[in-house]
């Protein structure tokens, strides 16, 4: 299945995109699984620390994607 | 009309002034409010800043700041919560976030706009790129 | 021009909207102001408000305010600090005092602001008269 | 000595006036004399609860009164 990912700030540069599409084969992937996937896709991202959210919220490694859920790579936030 | 929401934010083009938020957040059942602004300073971790740029997740701001705004109204006694914040070029001097919380009574309006701040500047889904005469970073943990 | 001035307060007729102190306060050295607005409930008490009339006794209002900012900035890394109280009648729902207090970080701002109306509810020299559909009361302790 | 009184409040209702004209006879005059001779003065003052304050500054009772001074009268504040 495939994921859109959202990407931001220091991320967004290192990838120098702001979204990427990324595959993982095998089913009933997890956060684990997307990270690892979009890190061979994109080495750059292996270098810094981000959070993943799904539709909008936080979410831990283990937890499952949804089909066609909007994901996003968070770098540590730095609003206010 | 029913009773003003709240909550709401706006997160879009700065700088912010603070006079949406605080009108919002204002009422005749609220006996005070108190409205936080995040002003860009001229010099930051040692050096001189230009400006500021600021991106966001806007689904995810809105969404993490109604978050934060339902637990704040579950811990403390507020009539409303207003927040806005600024995406894009900031100048030194202006404005970038503001918040209004308004209340019965001031010690919740205070803490509860003090905890907005805490958890917005951990959680909520904004970046601050800094630009100086000779460069620029992205600010986050650690940085 | 010097650096504007670490304290001051305007005391007169009402009401208040709190842009006086809000710009007094703010300024790039500082990274945040807080602002906090009072502002006249429909109730009081149990008691339906028409409005308020305040008194003061406004040399020493300005000489109590004074030390009591002059003890906020020993105790906190402040910028500025800026009072504003109304005399005379306020309604429902208009502010009766505004107190903008900036600072380099926003702790040190949100500390002072409340301290300081904790201050001016015991020390300084200012009383509400409160009008009710069918009388009249001077505010103060036990009352 | 005579000094000028100012009233506030509840105490200026009480006495119906803004500020009283206040007498000690003996010399070295402190607050506490000077507010007994008010409430001879103004009985009505004695009902009520109130700080005294020297040139705008809270004074205690056994502070001595200088000549000319201002004193204020101040029942319990309700500014805010």
């Amino acid at each position: 299945m495939r994921w859109r990912v959202l990407l931001f700030a220091g991320l967004r540069d290192a990838a120098g995109a702001a979204e990427l599409e990324v595959e993982v084969r095998h089913a009933g992937a997890c956060v684990a699984d997307l990270r690892a996937a979009a890190e061979v896709l994109c080495p750059a991202l292996a270098r810094h620390t981000y959070r993943v959210a799904i539709e909008a919220r936080y979410a831990g490694d283990a937890e499952a994607l949804p089909a066609a859920a909007e994901i996003a790579f968070l770098p540590p936030v730095s609003g206010g | 009309m029913t009773e003003a929401a709240a909550f709401a934010c706006r997160v879009g083009a700065g700088p912010v002034d603070g006079e949406w938020a605080r009108a919002g957040a204002a009422g005749p059942d609220a006996g005070c409010v108190v409205l936080f602004l995040g002003t860009v300073r001229a010099r930051s971790r040692g050096k001189q800043v230009v400006r500021l740029e600021y991106q966001a997740y806007p689904r995810m701001v809105e969404a993490e700041l109604a978050r934060i705004a339902a637990e704040l109204h579950s811990r403390h006694e507020l009539a409303r919560i207003r927040v806005e914040h600024a995406v894009g070029p900031v100048e030194v001097g202006e404005a970038s976030v503001a918040v209004a919380v308004s209340a019965p009574h001031r010690a919740a309006a205070f803490a509860a706009a003090g905890e907005l701040m805490d958890e917005l500047k951990v959680r909520v889904p904004i970046w601050k790129h800094e630009l100086y005469p000779d460069g620029s970073t992205w600010i986050g943990l650690g940085s």
